[in-house]
């Protein structure tokens, strides 16, 4: 028996917000008498940290602290438009938007307290709940204090609303792929580089170590882009490993039912994991952040199939990369095939050799 | 103090560590009727009969929906990206796959109602099953979709995604090598920890309150109102609090039959999907099956690609016709290749339908595309990092679709890794940008395909 | 629905004999982390139900060189033990189900849904166990081999062994949450030298791996006779040919342990 | 049949091969205990029965008898969080919520147990466990900071290990 090291690469892209776009989110704010802040958004928190990120930009946009935002998701009837918690835009395209209606509402809040100071609110600026003069601290007026002139002075309401949306990108040539805008708000870039342990009697592979980098634009909360990278790198190694619906693929035979039969990662698989993050800001997203929720399982599978290669000789490259396709591989040991310049591989897999040939895949040579 | 930057605790830290976040599970209601669902045996039939008389008659038992209980039988998701519906609530003609939800009912507990699915009666005659996407095509395959085998509804109608870029046979007759291959990355679960879940609510005032564990409240909202042909003012969703998506909670999968009950039955019930059924019978990530051919050079420039990829949608397009799209504008990944020839096919199979999941239609390409990139540089006896380096996308550079990138970071990411891992690299390598591309890095088939930053 | 079972909640293995008879109609419930979730799913209504908790069926006593393990006993008190039965209960499942699921569930175990059960049957057939039972004719004591060949109508007491001079065990090993074991070999020498050898995941329960015994000194040699002995078979964890390939190495792993541990 | 929960008696209506998780959720209320799988796969709904921690979807109700329970609901309050719950926020331990739970109350008892800080030792006595969300690094940190002894700022959370930020770049 031998176990066998091995080390890969990969490197991707990920784009944020839907794909063509023309998804909206929208959010508004109310500030109440006592100055502390409700935000209302609809977007749903799957565990993300969305009303943890977006409160945190309201609470940096409008200047006063984190602990005086309430964060209403709960329901339709007080929380506007959200397209949803998907295509990492939760952050970036909904937290735009509770970034633009923070704007309005610290506008607001600085015309009352230009009204309470008799001075320009272009010259002032709010910190950390009090709106101070610039050039002149000891001019200032508590935010809770402007709330209260708005609401018992002035008869205002502040408040603010704000709305994301980038337009549909239409395909225009449809034969080309040609779109009219670009189909996405920023992308996100990472790598990876995986080590893995292979078992050559059983094929077993365990992936020791996985280390990524990630630019992720403005970590908005470092500690939650940590979530979602170590979460997505478990995922991605339950995708290179572990995880199928359909053990017998194409087959829909013995389909596991239970943890137990679906084999999704548990505790005792956890790799060492390394992550590096780049904060490269990004033209749109609140504070320069990109989405990178998504992307966060994409790099693992690849970087994983190339160092079983560089352990042992075989391209596994079909997933999951279970001890029964390492055998198979080591088994067989297939060469490709080398016909003037063409390197072939995988013709077992392919449609030219499953298909009656209807369809095919047709190389120049 | 910054918020911004700042590693604060979550808004709902102090919920979850006691216990007191009220997941849709958590919410009580009293009154209220348990759902169970008939559910398709087998891959694909056609339905002779469906007989939900003796079960409806069955004491403790307040409502039973089927088809014809569903004002608007067939909605489109994504009608508004112009996917056009095709697929039944609730069974109607025929079954297409194993779990696919033919009648619910809701009674007084959970043991009644499963009595009650287990009264209907069904028949069925079943048909031949698809299941391998590379066989669709051929003319012995059974047909399985109104549509035939394959999504055809694209702009213009066409059959498939398709990219075009650049001179895609120039590409292969420069090249020094042609390395092909075959990718298929597997169907797998999201597995959140919360299974579907939903609890419905008949208020007085003719209102729906619909607790829901979706990712896209207004998205599932706009699902329910356009089945049951109501105004949005009719419904009131509440969630928010969701125990993990990871992109199987974009499909509406209870809250439209829930609702359906609880109007015929004037109560409230609820409906949580066992283990099993989310296992079995929820939508998974989609197989994929991607074939490559790269015109490479062989001090590692890669000329042109050439891909065909079936999306394994399952037994209905549901979102699989955008996630291909999605796939088909990221089939160079983080690399600038200027000739490119792209298929791609939304196929049907008779299995549980696929949806979005962490990655949607990406995931697929990127497996495929760097275990492909890996491939070449061995093939070419090529360090790995380095062919990945020069092909970097650049700012300035265009995509598939013709997009300038104006912030690309492929290079120093990749440039971190192979710090990190001690992995050396020769120094023009080491202090490449990702700026604008001149000099060597601006081969003359490069040249063509560069566009202005400024226009995006 | 189904009215509500006749528990009975026997504080005596006699009681327990008794309430159980013949076994028709009867639901054993000791650790439950195999019939709970049937009831749960409403797979199993149980008319009549006896609960092993109370019923002086859990322990493990030694006389001698001779161990005896109550039915009820749970997998977490076995881990202790000399291999192959102490790696086995320490690889079945994780910690909290082996603190509830009991030997006797264990032993009992129908095949699973899509993927294999009863992983101590291997071990404890290695170690030439006995098992005694009650139910009809009375109480009897057997060779488990034949314990699992007919175990219907049958209420397992406890199983008992001689402490075997050796053991080895070896498993397939893809960790992930809630483990089954695909496949694994147990091995043990007795005092007298009998080297017995069995396999739990070639099957549909466990079972001995003659062949290999034969040939037990010449490792290689052991490996490829025990696939003369079992059908193995395809389900959600690996596939029949998967199992041919690997049982020769975990037959040749399991005997080297042996070896060593000479 | 009774059952004495978090420190209280409760007199039961639900018949003995009820498990204790629907008795706690469905008749007492007690809903901090998850439904995950009801197929004892995946820990979101261990509880502890007189000290150890238990999957409550797999104990029939009737085979609990004397054995006192504990859920979340009797670890701490918001006010006064126990060591485990003060770790998993500081921590980060806890995303989506819904296995969060059964990790805290498999967590105390760990070490409660003289577990220790090691992650290999962690890793077998929760390994049972499944979250989606984490990846498991930081339940794994938080565990070892109970088991350390470590005291915790709540207004604050830790980063992980191995976690490097290089800036912009290039």
């Amino acid at each position: 028996m031998a176990v066998h090291k091995g080390r890969g690469f990969a490197a991707i892209e990920y784009p944020t917000g839907m794909n063509q776009n023309g998804d909206p989110s929208q959010a508004w704010i109310k500030v109440k008498p006592d100055g502390r802040i409700d935000v209302f958004a609809g977007t749903s928190d799957i565990g993300n940290g969305s009303k943890t990120i977006q409160s945190q930009i309201v609470a940096e946009t409008i200047g006063v602290p984190y602990d005086w935002i309430t964060y209403d998701n709960s329901n339709t009837d007080s929380s506007p438009v959200c397209t949803g918690t998907f295509a990492s835009r939760a952050t970036f395209v909904a937290g735009k938007a509770v970034e633009k209606a923070a704007l309005k509402v610290r506008e607001k809040i600085l015309e009352i307290a230009g009204k309470e100071l008799e001075i320009d609110p272009g010259d002032l600026e709010i910190e950390d709940g009090e709106v101070v003069a610039k050039g002149a601290p000891q001019k200032k007026i508590s935010v809770p204090d402007v709330a209260a002139a708005a609401t018992w002075g002035h008869g205002e309401l502040i408040t603010g609303a704000g709305a994301q949306l980038k337009p549909y990108a239409a395909i225009v040539e449809p034969e080309t792929g040609r779109v009219d805008l670009p189909p996405h708000s920023a992308i996100s870039y990472a790598a990876c580089a995986a080590e893995v342990e292979v078992d050559d009697e059983t094929g077993e592979v365990r992936v020791t170590r996985l280390v990524q980098c990630y630019d992720v634009g403005k970590a908005i909360n470092p500690t939650l882009v940590e979530g979602q990278i170590e979460g997505g790198a478990v995922q991605g190694l339950g995708l290179g490993v572990l995880e199928s619906c359909y053990p017998y693929y194409p087959s829909v035979d013995h389909r596991g039912g239970e943890f137990g039969s679906y084999l999704a990662p548990g505790m005792e698989d956890l790799p060492q994991i390394d992550t590096i993050i780049i904060e490269n800001p990004s033209v749109d997203g609140p504070y320069g952040a990109k989405g990178i929720g998504e992307m966060a399982n994409n790099s693992q599978p690849p970087a994983i199939a190339a160092a079983v290669y560089d352990a042992i000789g075989v391209w596994v490259t079909e997933l999951p990369i279970t001890p029964e396709r390492v055998l198979r591989g080591l088994e067989a040991k297939a060469e490709p095939r080398r016909e003037g310049k063409k390197v072939v591989f995988d013709e077992e897999l392919s449609v030219n050799s499953v298909s009656n040939g209807s369809i095919r895949f047709e190389v120049p040579a | 103090m910054k918020a911004v930057g700042a590693r604060l605790p979550r808004y709902d830290g102090v919920e979850h560590v006691t216990g007191r976040t009220t997941f849709v599970d958590d919410v009580r209601v009293p009154g209220t009727l348990w759902v169970k669902a008939l559910r398709s045996p087998v891959h694909r039939a056609d339905i002779t009969g469906l007989d939900t008389s003796a079960a409806e008659s069955m004491p403790g038992v307040h409502a039973i929906v089927s088809w014809k209980d569903v004002p608007l039988l067939e909605y489109g998701h994504l009608a508004a990206l112009g996917i056009p519906a095709d697929e039944p609530l609730l069974a109607k003609d025929d079954v297409r796959y194993k779990g696919q939800p033919i009648a619910v009912v809701a009674a007084e507990d959970e043991a009644t109602a499963q009595a009650a699915v287990e009264a209907i009666k069904l028949d069925l005659n079943e048909q031949p099953a698809l299941l391998d996407v590379r066989k669709a095509f051929d003319s012995d395959a059974p047909v399985i979709h109104q549509w035939g085998n394959w999504y055809n509804h694209f702009e213009a109608e066409m059959d498939r995604r398709q990219i075009r870029k650049g001179d895609i046979d120039w590409a292969f007759e420069h090249a020094d090598t042609i390395v092909q291959g075959v990718y298929r990355p597997a169907a797998i679960e999201h597995v959140p920890l919360e299974t579907q879940v939903c609890q419905v609510v008949p208020e007085a005032n003719g209102r729906l309150t619909i607790y829901s564990c979706t990712q896209a409240l207004y998205f599932s909202m706009g699902v329910v109102a356009a089945h049951l042909q109501l105004p949005l003012n009719r419904l009131k969703f509440v969630g928010g609090t969701v125990g993990g998506g990871f992109g199987g909670k974009v499909d509406t999968a209870t809250e439209t039959m829930c609702s359906l009950l609880a109007l015929k039955s004037g109560r409230p019930v609820k409906w949580r999907w066992t283990r099993e059924e989310e296992f079995l019978c929820s939508s998974t990530r989609a197989p994929w099956h991607m074939e490559i051919a790269d015109a490479v050079t062989k001090d590692g420039w890669i000329l042109g690609r050439k891909m065909l990829t079936l999306h394994d949608s399952g037994a209905y397009a549901r979102f699989s016709p955008y996630g291909l799209t999605k796939h088909s504008f990221h089939h160079t990944g983080a690399y600038t290749i200027p000739n490119l020839a792209f298929d791609g096919y939304a196929v049907f199979t008779n299995r549980v339908p696929t949806t979005a999941m962490r990655g949607f239609g990406v995931t697929s390409i990127s497996f495929a595309t760097e275990t492909h990139m890996s491939r070449v540089a061995d093939v070419l006896g090529l360090d790995p990092y380095e062919v990945r380096l020069k092909n970097a996308n650049r700012i300035g550079d265009t995509s598939p679709n013709r997009v300038v990138y104006t912030d690309p970071s492929t290079v120093p990411t990749i440039q971190a890794i192979a710090e990190a891992m001690g992995h050396e690299l020769p120094a023009d390598y080491r202090t490449m940008t990702r700026h604008t591309r001149e000099g060597e890095l601006l081969p003359e088939h490069l040249v063509a395909q560069v566009g202005n930053p400024e226009d995006h | 629905m189904a009215s509500a079972p006749e528990m009975v909640f026997p504080t005596s293995p006699a009681d327990a004999a008794a309430a159980f008879g013949d076994g028709s109609g009867v639901t054993v419930v000791a650790g439950g982390t195999i019939v709970m979730p049937e009831i749960s799913y409403g797979r199993l209504e149980p008319a009549k139900a006896i609960m092993l908790t109370q019923a002086g069926l859990a322990g493990v006593t030694r006389d001698g060189t001779t161990v005896t393990v109550g039915a009820a006993t749970p997998i977490a008190e076995l881990v202790d033990l000399p291999a192959p039965l102490g790696p086995c209960a320490a690889n079945i499942a994780d910690r909290e189900i082996r603190g509830q699921a009991t030997l006797g569930g264990n032993v009992c175990a129908g095949a699973g849904h899509d993927a294999p059960r009863g992983d101590l049957q291997g071990a404890l057939l290695a170690v030439g166990a006995t098992a005694r039972s009650a139910g009809a004719g009375g109480e009897r004591s057997e060779p488990l081999d034949d314990f699992l060949a007919n175990r219907g109508g049958r209420l397992l007491l406890d199983v008992s062994f001689e402490e075997p001079a050796a053991g080895g065990f070896a498993a397939l090993d893809r960790p992930h949450t809630h483990d089954y074991t695909a496949m694994a070999v147990s091995a043990a020498r007795a005092a007298d030298g009998t080297v017995r050898v069995a396999a739990t995941g070639a099957g549909t329960h466990g079972q001995r791996l003659l062949s290999a015994e034969v040939k037990a000194d010449d490792l290689a040699a052991a490996g490829d006779a025990a696939l003369a002995d079992v059908t193995p078979h395809d389900d959600a964890l690996a596939s029949a040919w998967y199992r041919s390939k690997t049982l020769p190495v975990l037959v040749r792993r399991a005997l080297t342990q042996l070896k060593e541990t000479s | 049949m009774n059952l004495a929960v978090n420190g209280t008696a409760h007199e039961l209506e639900s018949g003995p091969l009820t498990s204790l998780l629907d008795v706690l959720r469905e008749e007492l209320g007690i809903t901090s205990p998850k439904a995950g799988c009801e197929q004892g796969g995946c820990g979101a709904c261990t509880v502890l029965v007189d000290g150890e921690p238990r999957r409550s979807c797999l104990l029939p109700v009737g085979a609990v008898g004397e054995a006192e329970i504990t859920t979340v609901e009797g670890l701490g309050t918001p006010e006064n969080l126990a060591a485990v719950q003060q770790a998993f926020t500081h921590h980060y331990a806890a995303q989506c919520g819904f296995c969060t739970s059964g990790l805290m109350m498999a967590a105390h008892a760990y070490v409660a147990h003289g577990g220790t800080a090691d992650q290999d030792a962690i890793a077998e006595a929760l390994g049972g466990h499944v979250c989606r969300c984490t990846g498991y690094v930081k339940i794994i940190a938080a565990v070892a900071a109970v088991a350390r002894g470590d005291s915790f700022d709540l207004a604050t959370t830790a980063a992980s290990p191995g976690m490097t930020n290089i800036g912009g770049v290039r």
